[in-house]
């Protein structure tokens, strides 16, 4: 009996997602509890392949039973299936808070969200290159959906921009593929690793040319400076839960990155080796600067916190571009927590608007909130996770990524970039803070008339499940911090195997390179 | 026959990328349209030049082209299809919600 | 594990004030208290071993990636400042519970405070720095909370913003700094770094680490030039600055200094830097204390003197400036409590600080005038009170370098801040209580409630008792905080009174004679006072340098995002240019390589060019929108004559199909769009996007050049060898598609059905309206469907179909497949809305496009699933050849099957998104006929 | 013979897609453009026809119908949208 | 609508399109004729909501006869018109006629105008809105009214023995 | 014999698709162009696919006769092409030499119409007034 663990994360959201476009007669009840439990069950499929990879082993699983690299394999190691385990539990979130209302903004919005989880986790998993581009194909179209879902001006608008921009790194994309199968005739990642090594002399700068191409497409995808323009309207102006599980679609360009410039052009790929090194580092450090002056010349909550989304791509591609052990261990450690804490600052601040009405989440004086103080509360965790500040899992993300870069001949620059970006994060929430939970006018009349009673008791009941949404989210960050130590000997483990890229083509390839 | 190609897709991606960055979007779609051309045959000629041996098995063939490109390039014409259809509606509801088709929504006169 | 529990006791502690605070007002303050005393309990466990000169170590494993344990350390110096912690903690809660009033909430007051004194405990007993790094910054968090306690008032809110900047960021670069330090060191326990001292000093990371680690103990200590966010702290209630200011938040600086004093010191880069910032901030803030007219303005100047005055010592770098710094600590952290006690009770009483209002209050409440004088006696250095003590050992030390050139500088500057501290200890008791009688007063003054008052009297009792009997008081905790500085034994010193006429005495008689002197002169220095005073506060340089940032911040993101797409697709063009030309000059290769070329011949070459004219002609007419989309037809047809050119003709079928379908889209949105594209963009706006096009096309076609004169090796062989015995087809595209790489068209099927779906999603509630004329005014065709085309094309769908089912069936063997079949039958299905309207085509096909597309996609995927019953891997082919009789041998694959729900999904798309957009039109005129579709 | 007459038929052929092509650019009526097409893709269709016979293989076939449904299909969508603007109405 | 018309809705497409089917596979083999019954059977089920109308050919040889009157006219137009193209365009002499209908059956009309429009120089441009005139552009004609007679006897006449008249 | 043959039909094909051509490219008005294409590509494709039905079907076992099917196809297809361009010509009101009946002209003064081919260049004053006004919007 062979094991199709390695593919159920893949082949779940697609069977639910043309299942729930069978389901749309039924009732939105339905639906949303179709939804939600496949996603927890997803949880738990990839919270078990998480298990099991990190005894070491890699899953390889041959699609259509024709062996690599000539049909496409399906790779579950740390990295995939810790990637894989990450977006499950943001989109469980992002899920739980969308069947609050959002979801009925428009049709579509169960299957979209089922075959956005589809083209994720297929990317995550994917051996192949072409079948990466597929993949990330259906996320980013499911994504297109997503986004839009509600409609609106801005949000078209946004929406147009990422689209347009996308379809034209997706063409690049392409470029790059062909570039390299040209060249090197496979497709299979495993495959193009053995064969990029060695390379013909002649061909190395083509397919270095090739390889620089893909860095671009995935520098686009991860919102890398100067490629992440699209970014900050298409963040702001979606749907909190579209925005929350946003959250995960700019690590999967910086998976990328990670796979292929580790596997095909990592250090040990001969003369193609280290390619993007002198590219990864200098941007991710301009990245983080640039999206920390965003943050600071937000004008409203949504906007910072998608500035906020950018620095965290620099900050996690300083620590990938780093390119050591403990760096990559490091950035895997800060991505999941830079993932959940944005998908809760995105939710909060989806609650805050709400509650300010008109005043929405514009950095100006309103009106006191309900749950001012448990809203304000989470905001300051929420603040202190983004900025970095101890106790949680962003300090000990970014004590990871420092400690790190110590040994690095940039780490003035480094050092310098991450300190100094942290204390403008702070000046920026505190004032964004500030403004919207301390320079609120306390409401003139406490009580509400006899008539509203029951319609605003109704909203604040719905209004404290997506408060214990957002607190979720952040339980997930405390649980990062406290089983730290686990959780770093992990992502440590996961580098080693990323620097090790024998092991990963040995179990594809089953030859050694 | 090779530089013939390689000026023909060259000319392609030139007149793509002119056209993506036009201020309208459908000139932009136009272009989006041009690039997938040039990508499209650019993958297919990946697989190098062949001239009439498609890689159908047939007996007494022994020659085929390379099949692979081209089954990307199906998948890829299948999906540079799907987004051009969701661009040009995406265009045309920016054009109803914006009142003008600038691609930034702005009316530059 | 009770070193732990007094550090984390307080956070749990703040929980549970907070929660308690709902059932009673009081109920916080007693929770409180008794949170305070249960930590005070447990450290008293190891307060024996302490003074047995024992350094207790507990520790906790967490990150070991990072070496970073949970590891709590007691001995001397934490054991004094956890003494102080606790001690002034319980008597500010019991001070805070008269001070707050009915409206203020005392569960958050309390609450945070408890954080406050958590965070302040892990400072002082962590072991490992990164964890005392982790406390650090919780004292900056919980001290904004504090200082922003009363949120509705602006000065709290900017206040506590500012303190947050400036000892966060001063955390930020501690944080560097242990970093560095650790790196140096090979560890973050502060056993293995007090240890290591002289390989510190001697690594060349030591400067840029000394001075990280110096930033973070001077913005915490509010050491001059970070001296400002103190006062302006000021606007917490007092309770909190009595705390926050005397034993805690500003001692975590000098604290630090202490803690690594042994390893960090004995340097000049040590000396130069600490003693002169000290040296600085206690001139400096010592003279503006005196020109202050806000009571706790007053006394925040005098506490950053103070604290000058302590960095100082330690700065000056011998064992005894140490125990005169660690003996000021402990003296000023009481008498500095208790004058912001009185403070708050003045405030509180009066219901103003300002001292040009407030005077004569002696009348009213002697008794805390009484006390108010003892503590500010105790800070101005008068013999027989606490702080005479330690300022004369630092007088002392002074001299240490009388000898040096420039050395009698230090022992002025001490005496000038001497007669400062004076002149401004004797200006808050003056001016306050006598100075005549208080007129116009929000209040009427009297004495506070007498447990408010308890706290003053037990910390000035210290005062007294510390100042005349120190060496039976205070000696013995001086001792081992003091040894827990050095780290090694304490050198001998004599806390008598009196010493005998030393020079020490000498410059407290000058200071005290000079503040007298100095007080009574004070109108002619405060005008000198007027013209560099505000200078020296920084709070306005501060904020227009934080609005300065703002505006930069602003500017530059402005100029980056213009939120326009065209700055990104040619910010995006000109990055893959850059790195396709970098990548290309790094390694300068042939061009061309040495494969044999194929060769030209008269029809490709003029076809070629015929495409190319085509092309430029739609980009050169790109702005008349129908012919360009007539030129882009021509072009289309020209790349699959291409396809099929090159032994591709399942390309060239696809790109037809899809070709015609673009195009049909493309009319359907350009009807309700502008015809033609205004010119507006400059001459050099075209001409650059020209140079970048050219540029892009050169650098494709020069790429495709290269690779194709290449040679390669392919795995296609594979695909050759295995299609016809292992997928059972002969068109080996089509296997591919299905088979080898079947996973990849299930991926494509998925984007077609989520285009369908994204635009069913987009277009859902739009009205679309088009116009009743053409754009040139001219009025429609009344011929909605002429008849000719009606009939013919009715006539052509059951031939179009049976062409599509004969392009599914053979797709295996032959080119063609389920997804060229898909589009023939959307298109002849298509072309029946087209000729005969959308309401006659929709009453006739009555099917859920949905439910097709969710067939397809089912049926796509449970083909792949259905390998798992043979236990083979997901999307597994299996095939087989039937002979039944008559009909002959066919063959049945479930490739086939897989097929079919490519071709379902393509059918259900594209007529999803085609007549959807139809109808959406339609639904601007009707509002029936929608219903039908969904 | 057969050689020449295929070489003679390719140029007539791609002469009367230059021809098209001319039409194509040069309009000036968008009708004349349209018709322009739709003539070239009956070219293409002859163009097929000749590659197949000159290079022996019967794989064209399928894309010469597809070329003449399509063509069709594109011609009358142009045509309905000069006459109505909306075409699928 | 009875019982054999539902079974089958059209007697003269399904073996069309069977034999149609043969042509595309190019083969005779028992296995595609079956298909191609299925085929034909089945496919005019499904458009059956598209194509209620029964066509009825009254005179089928008459079909016979006016298809090969067709196919030589057009072979014999395609010379004539070749010449009119290769000579001097301005010795053309266009014209506009219209043609008065006397069929009224949709599909009757459209296969005149289809045959006029294959036929030598002329292209059916306008069907009026009461379907009675065709209006004809002829690329060069001198005799107009000739014209007329000419079309009306030999293509209109047949068309309304083979699908209108008794 | 045979080669005979086929080279007949395909130089007849090949010929009469380049004449259909020449006629769009030389005729003088848009009803007369018209003509050219639909009327000598019928034939001249029309002999192509002969000739490729006549080749495959000598070279290969069986017959091959489904290039008749696209001859079927054009000529059911073409005849409807070209009536529908002359009706969008027709009300175009495009310029024609021939008399357009006058029940069937449009009474609209037509700029699209044919102004001795000088049309190539940007129709500026069209596009100044296309753009503004977009489609009525209604919510
Ligand atoms: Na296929
Ligand atoms: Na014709």
């Amino acid at each position: 009996m062979i094991s199709h663990i390695a593919i159920l994360p893949v082949i779940c959201p697609l069977l639910l997602g043309a299942l729930l476009l069978l389901l749309q007669k039924q009732s939105l009840q339905t639906v949303r509890a179709v939804s939600v439990v496949s996603v927890s069950i997803l949880v738990v499929l990839t919270g078990y392949l998480l298990d099991i990879v990190n005894e070491g082993e890699i899953l390889v699983y041959e699609l259509g039973n024709w062996p690599p690299p000539f049909g496409i394999v399906l790779v579950a190691d740390r990295l995939a299936a810790w990637m894989l385990l990450i977006t499950s539990l943001v989109s469980l979130f992002a899920l739980l808070y969308a069947i609050q209302g959002t979801d009925s903004d428009g049709p579509h919005f169960h299957a979209l969200f089922q075959l956005q989880l589809f083209g994720l986790n297929g990317a995550f998993l994917t051996g192949d290159l072409f079948n990466l581009f597929v993949f990330f194909e259906i996320l980013l179209l499911a994504s297109y959906g997503l986004l839009l879902h509600g409609g609106g001006r801005l949000r078209t608008m946004a929406g147009l921009h990422f689209v347009i921009i996308n379809l034209v790194g997706s063409t690049l994309f392409l470029f790059a593929v062909g570039t390299l199968y040209g060249l090197l005739g496979t497709l299979n990642m495993a495959d193009l690793a053995v064969k990029a090594a060695s390379a013909a002399d002649e061909d190395v700068a083509l397919i270095r040319t090739a390889g620089l191409l893909l860095f671009a497409v995935f520098a686009l995808k991860a919102a890398l400076l100067p490629l992440y323009l699209w970014l900050p309207a298409a963040y702001a102006y979606t749907t909190a839960p579209v925005a929350a599980l946003f959250a995960i679609m700019t690590k999967v360009g910086a998976y990328s990155i990670l796979r292929i410039y580790t596997l095909i052009f990592g250090s040990q790929a001969g003369s193609v080796a280290d390619l993007i090194a002198p590219w990864l580092l200098p941007l991710a450090l301009a990245t983080l600067i640039a999206g920390v002056l965003g943050v600071l010349a937000s004008t409203h909550l949504r906007q910072q916190i998608a500035y906020l989304v950018v620095a965290s791509i620099g900050t996690l591609l300083i620590a990938f571009g780093i390119n050591t052990h403990t760096s990559i261990a490091a950035g895997l450690f800060y991505l999941p927590h830079s993932t959940f804490a944005a998908a809760a600052f995105f939710l909060l601040a989806d609650i805050v608007a709400t509650r300010r009405s008109e005043m929405s989440d514009r950095f100006e004086p309103g009106p006191v909130i309900a749950y001012h103080r448990i809203t304000g509360t989470l905001f300051f965790i929420v603040a202190i996770l983004i900025a970095g500040l101890p106790p949680l899992s962003g300090f000990v993300g970014k004590l990871l990524i420092l400690q790190a870069a110590i040994p690095h001949a940039a780490l003035p620059w480094i050092m310098g970039a991450m300190l100094i970006t942290s204390l403008l994060t702070i000046i920026a929430l505190a004032r964004s803070g500030s403004m919207l939970f301390y320079r609120a006018q306390l409401p003139q009349t406490p009580h509400t008339t006899t008539n509203n009673e029951t319609g605003s008791q109704q909203k604040l009941t719905s209004g404290f499940s997506s408060l214990a949404i957002v607190v979720c989210l952040l339980a997930l960050c405390v649980a990062l911090t406290i089983g730290a130590g686990t959780v770093s000997e992990f992502t440590l483990a996961t580098a080693n195997q990323l620097l090790q890229p024998e092991g990963y083509v040995q179990s594809v390839l089953g030859t050694a390179r | 026959m090779e530089a013939l190609v390689s000026i023909l897709i060259g000319t392609l991606t030139g007149c793509g990328v002119y056209l993506i960055l036009r201020n309208r979007t459908f000139p932009v779609v136009l272009g989006l349209t041009f690039l997938s051309y040039a990508v499209n045959l650019f993958l297919l000629v990946m697989g190098r030049l062949t001239i009439g041996k498609p890689p159908i098995i047939a007996e007494n063939i022994t020659e085929y082209a390379d099949p692979l490109p081209q089954a990307l390039v199906l998948t890829a014409i299948v999906i540079s299809f799907a987004m051009t259809a969701f661009v040009i509606v995406l265009s045309l509801k920016a054009y109803l919600e914006m009142g003008n088709d600038h691609v930034d929504g702005k009316h530059k006169s | 594990m009770n070193l732990l529990l007094v550090a984390l006791i307080p956070f749990a502690g703040g929980i549970f004030v907070a929660y308690i605070s709902r059932f009673g007002r009081l109920y916080s303050a007693w929770g409180a208290g008794v949170v305070t005393l249960l930590a005070l309990a447990f450290l008293y466990p190891s307060i024996a071993d302490v003074f047995a000169e024992q350094t207790v170590i507990q520790r906790w494993r967490w990150i070991p990636m990072l070496g970073l344990d949970f590891a709590f350390r007691l001995d001397g110096l934490s054991l004094l400042f956890s003494l102080l912690i606790l001690g002034i903690g319980i008597l500010i809660i019991i001070y805070a519970r008269y001070y707050l009033s009915e409206q203020d909430d005392m569960g958050r007051f309390y609450a945070y405070l408890m954080m406050f004194m958590g965070s302040m405990l892990g400072i002082v007993l962590s072991e490992n720095i990164i964890q005392l790094l982790i406390f650090w910054e919780l004292t900056s968090l919980s001290s904004f909370l504090l200082i922003s306690y009363w949120q509705q008032r602006h000065e709290s809110r900017s206040g506590a913003r500012m303190a947050l900047a400036v000892t966060g960021g001063g955390g930020l670069a501690l944080l560097g700094g242990f970093l560095l330090l650790g790196e140096i060191c090979g560890s973050y326990d502060l056993s293995v770094i007090l240890a290591s001292g002289d390989s510190i000093s001697q690594h060349p990371w030591y400067l840029p680490m000394l001075i990280l680690v110096l930033l973070g103990a001077f913005t915490k200590s509010a050491q001059f030039p970070f001296h400002f966010w103190l006062p302006n702290a000021m606007a917490a209630p007092t309770p909190v600055s009595a705390y926050l200011h005397s034993a805690t938040m500003v001692k975590a600086g000098v604290f630090l200094l202490a803690r690594l004093y042994p390893a960090l010191s004995g340097t000049p880069e040590w000396f130069w830097l600490v003693s002169m910032t000290g040296l600085a901030t206690l001139l400096i803030a010592a003279y503006i204390a005196m020109f202050e007219h806000d009571l706790k303005g007053l006394l925040a100047y005098s506490t950053i003197s103070h604290l000058g005055l302590i960095t100082l010592l330690f700065g000056m770098d011998t064992p005894l400036a140490a125990v005169a710094a660690v003996f000021h600590i402990i003296n000023h952290a009481i008498f500095k409590a208790s004058l912001f006690m009185a403070a708050g009770i003045i405030d509180h009483e009066t219901g103003t600080r300002d001292m040009r209002r407030l005077r004569g209050l002696w009348q009213f409440m002697p008794h805390t005038a009484s006390l108010a004088m003892v503590a500010a006696a105790s800070m101005a250095g008068v013999p027989l009170f606490n702080g005479f003590l330690s300022k004369e050992m630092f007088f002392a030390e002074t001299l240490h370098h009388i000898n040096q050139p420039w050395g009698w500088l230090m022992p002025a500057a001490a005496t000038l801040a001497g007669i400062f501290a004076v002149a401004y200890s004797l200006r808050f008791i003056h001016t306050v209580f006598f100075n005549g009688t208080p007129v116009d007063l929000p209040k009427t003054p009297h004495e506070p409630p007498r447990w408010m008052k308890v706290p003053v009297e037990l910390l000035v009792a210290i005062c007294l008792l510390v100042g005349m009997l120190p060496a039976l008081t205070v000696e013995p905790i001086l001792g081992v905080a003091a040894s827990g500085v050095l780290q090694e034994k304490v050198p001998d010193h004599d806390l008598a009174i009196w010493h005998g006429f030393n020079p020490a005495v000498w410059m407290s008689i000058i200071a005290l004679t000079g503040g007298i002197l100095a007080y009574l002169g004070r109108r002619p220095l405060s005008v000198l006072h007027d013209h560099i005073g505000n200078r020296l506060e920084f709070k306005s340089f501060y904020n227009s340098l934080i609005d300065l940032l703002f505006k930069i911040a602003g500017q530059i993101t402005r100029l980056l995002n213009a939120n326009s797409l065209q700055r990104m697709v040619l910010v995006f063009m000109l990055f893959i240019m850059t790195l396709g030309v970098t990548s290309f000059i790094d390694s300068s290769p042939a061009l061309t390589g040495n494969r044999v070329l194929l060769p030209m011949d008269a029809v490709s070459l003029l076809i070629t060019i015929i495409l190319i004219i085509a092309a430029l002609g739609t980009v050169i007419m790109h702005r008349q929108r129908l012919v360009s989309l007539i030129l882009l037809g021509a072009v289309g047809l020209g790349v699959a004559l291409v396809f099929v050119k090159f032994s591709a003709p399942d390309l060239a079928l696809t790109q037809l199909s899809v070709e015609v379908v673009t195009i049909v889209l493309m009319l359907l949105a350009l009807y309700f769009l502008p015809q033609y594209s205004p010119k507006e963009s400059s001459q050099t706006a075209r001409s650059r996007d020209a140079l970048i096009a050219v540029g892009a096309g050169t650098g494709v076609g020069l790429l495709v050049w290269a690779v194709l004169t290449r040679p390669y090796q392919t795995i296609a062989d594979y695909f050759m060898s295995n299609s016809v015995p292992g997928g059972g087809g002969t068109n080996v595209v089509n296997v591919i598609l299905v088979d080898f790489r079947g996973y990849d068209t299930l991926g494509e099927i998925t984007v077609l059905a989520l285009a369908g779906l994204g635009i069913f999603a987009m277009l859902h509630q739009l009205k679309l309206s088009g116009s009743e004329a053409d754009q040139q005014g001219r009025p429609w065709d009344n011929d909605m469907h002429p008849l000719i085309m009606a009939s013919f094309v009715r006539l052509l769908l059951p031939l179009a179909l049976l062409v599509s089912i004969y392009i599914l069936l053979r797709g295996h063997n032959l080119p063609g497949g389920g997804f060229i079949a898909g589009l023939i039958t959307a298109v002849a299905l298509i072309m029946q809305y087209l000729a005969n309207g959308v309401s006659w085509a929709q009453t006739r096909l009555t099917i859920n496009m949905h439910t097709v597309i969710s067939a397809g996609l089912l049926i796509a995927a449970l083909t792949g699933l259905a390998s798992w019953v043979f236990d083979h891997p997901f999307l597994t082919s299996t095939f087989g050849h039937l002979n039944w009789p008559v009909i002959g041998e066919f063959e049945l694959a479930s490739a086939m099957a897989f097929d079919l729900g490519v071709y379902l999904v393509v059918v259900g798309t594209t007529l999803l998104i085609l007549v959807y957009l139809g109808l959406v039109h339609k639904e601007s005129h009707t509002n029936h006929v929608r219903k039908r579709i969904r | 013979m057969l050689d020449f007459a295929i070489t003679v038929a390719f140029g007539l052929v791609t002469m009367a897609v230059g021809m098209c092509c001319w039409r194509l650019l040069r309009g000036p009526s968008t009708p004349d453009r349209i018709l322009a097409l739709d003539t070239l893709y009956v070219n293409a269709i002859a163009l097929l026809m000749l590659l197949g016979i000159h290079l022996g293989n019967a794989l064209f076939f399928e894309a010469a119908l597809l070329i003449a449904l399509m063509g069709f299909i594109g011609t009358v969508a142009l045509c309905k949208y000069l006459l109505r603007g909306d075409i699928i109405e | 609508m009875t019982m054999r018309s539902r079974f089958l809705p059209h007697p003269i497409l399904s073996p069309l399109l069977a034999g149609l089917w043969l042509l595309l596979t190019n083969s005779i083999a028992p296995g595609q004729i079956l298909l191609g019954l299925l085929l034909g059977w089945t496919i005019p089920l499904l458009t059956l909501r598209f194509w209620p109308e029964r066509v009825t050919i009254r005179k089928p040889f008459t079909l016979v006869r006016y298809t090969g009157v067709l196919l030589y006219d057009i072979i014999v137009a395609n010379f004539v018109v070749a010449r009119l193209i290769l000579g001097n365009p301005d010795r053309l002499k266009p014209v506009f006629i219209e043609l008065p209908l006397d069929l009224t059956s949709s599909l009757a009309i459209s296969l005149l105008a289809n045959s006029i429009t294959l036929t030598p120089g002329t292209v059916s441009a306008r069907l009026s809105e009461d379907r009675r005139h065709l209006l004809v552009h002829v690329l060069s004609e001198n005799d107009p009214d000739n014209l007329i007679a000419v079309i009306k006897d030999r293509y209109e006449r047949p068309l309304r023995e083979i699908f209108e008249q008794c | 014999m045979l080669e005979y043959f086929l080279s007949l039909l395909i130089l007849t094909g090949a010929i009469f698709t380049f004449i259909g051509s020449l006629g769009l490219l030389r005729l003088k008005d848009f009803y007369m162009r018209l003509h050219g294409p639909t009327k000598a590509t019928t034939l001249g494709v029309g002999s192509l696919l002969i000739a490729s039905a006549v080749f495959f079907s000598s070279r290969d076992a069986g017959v091959s006769l489904h290039e008749v099917l696209i001859t079927l196809f054009l000529f059911i297809t073409a005849p409807v092409s070209a009536h529908l361009l002359a009706k969008a010509a027709l009300h175009l009101n495009l310029h024609s030499h021939a008399k357009i009946p006058v029940n069937s002209a449009h009474p609209v003064e037509d700029k699209d119409s044919e102004i001795d081919g000088a049309r190539l260049a940007a129709p500026t004053k069209e596009n100044n007034s296309s753009d503004i006004s977009p489609p009525h919007k209604s919510v």
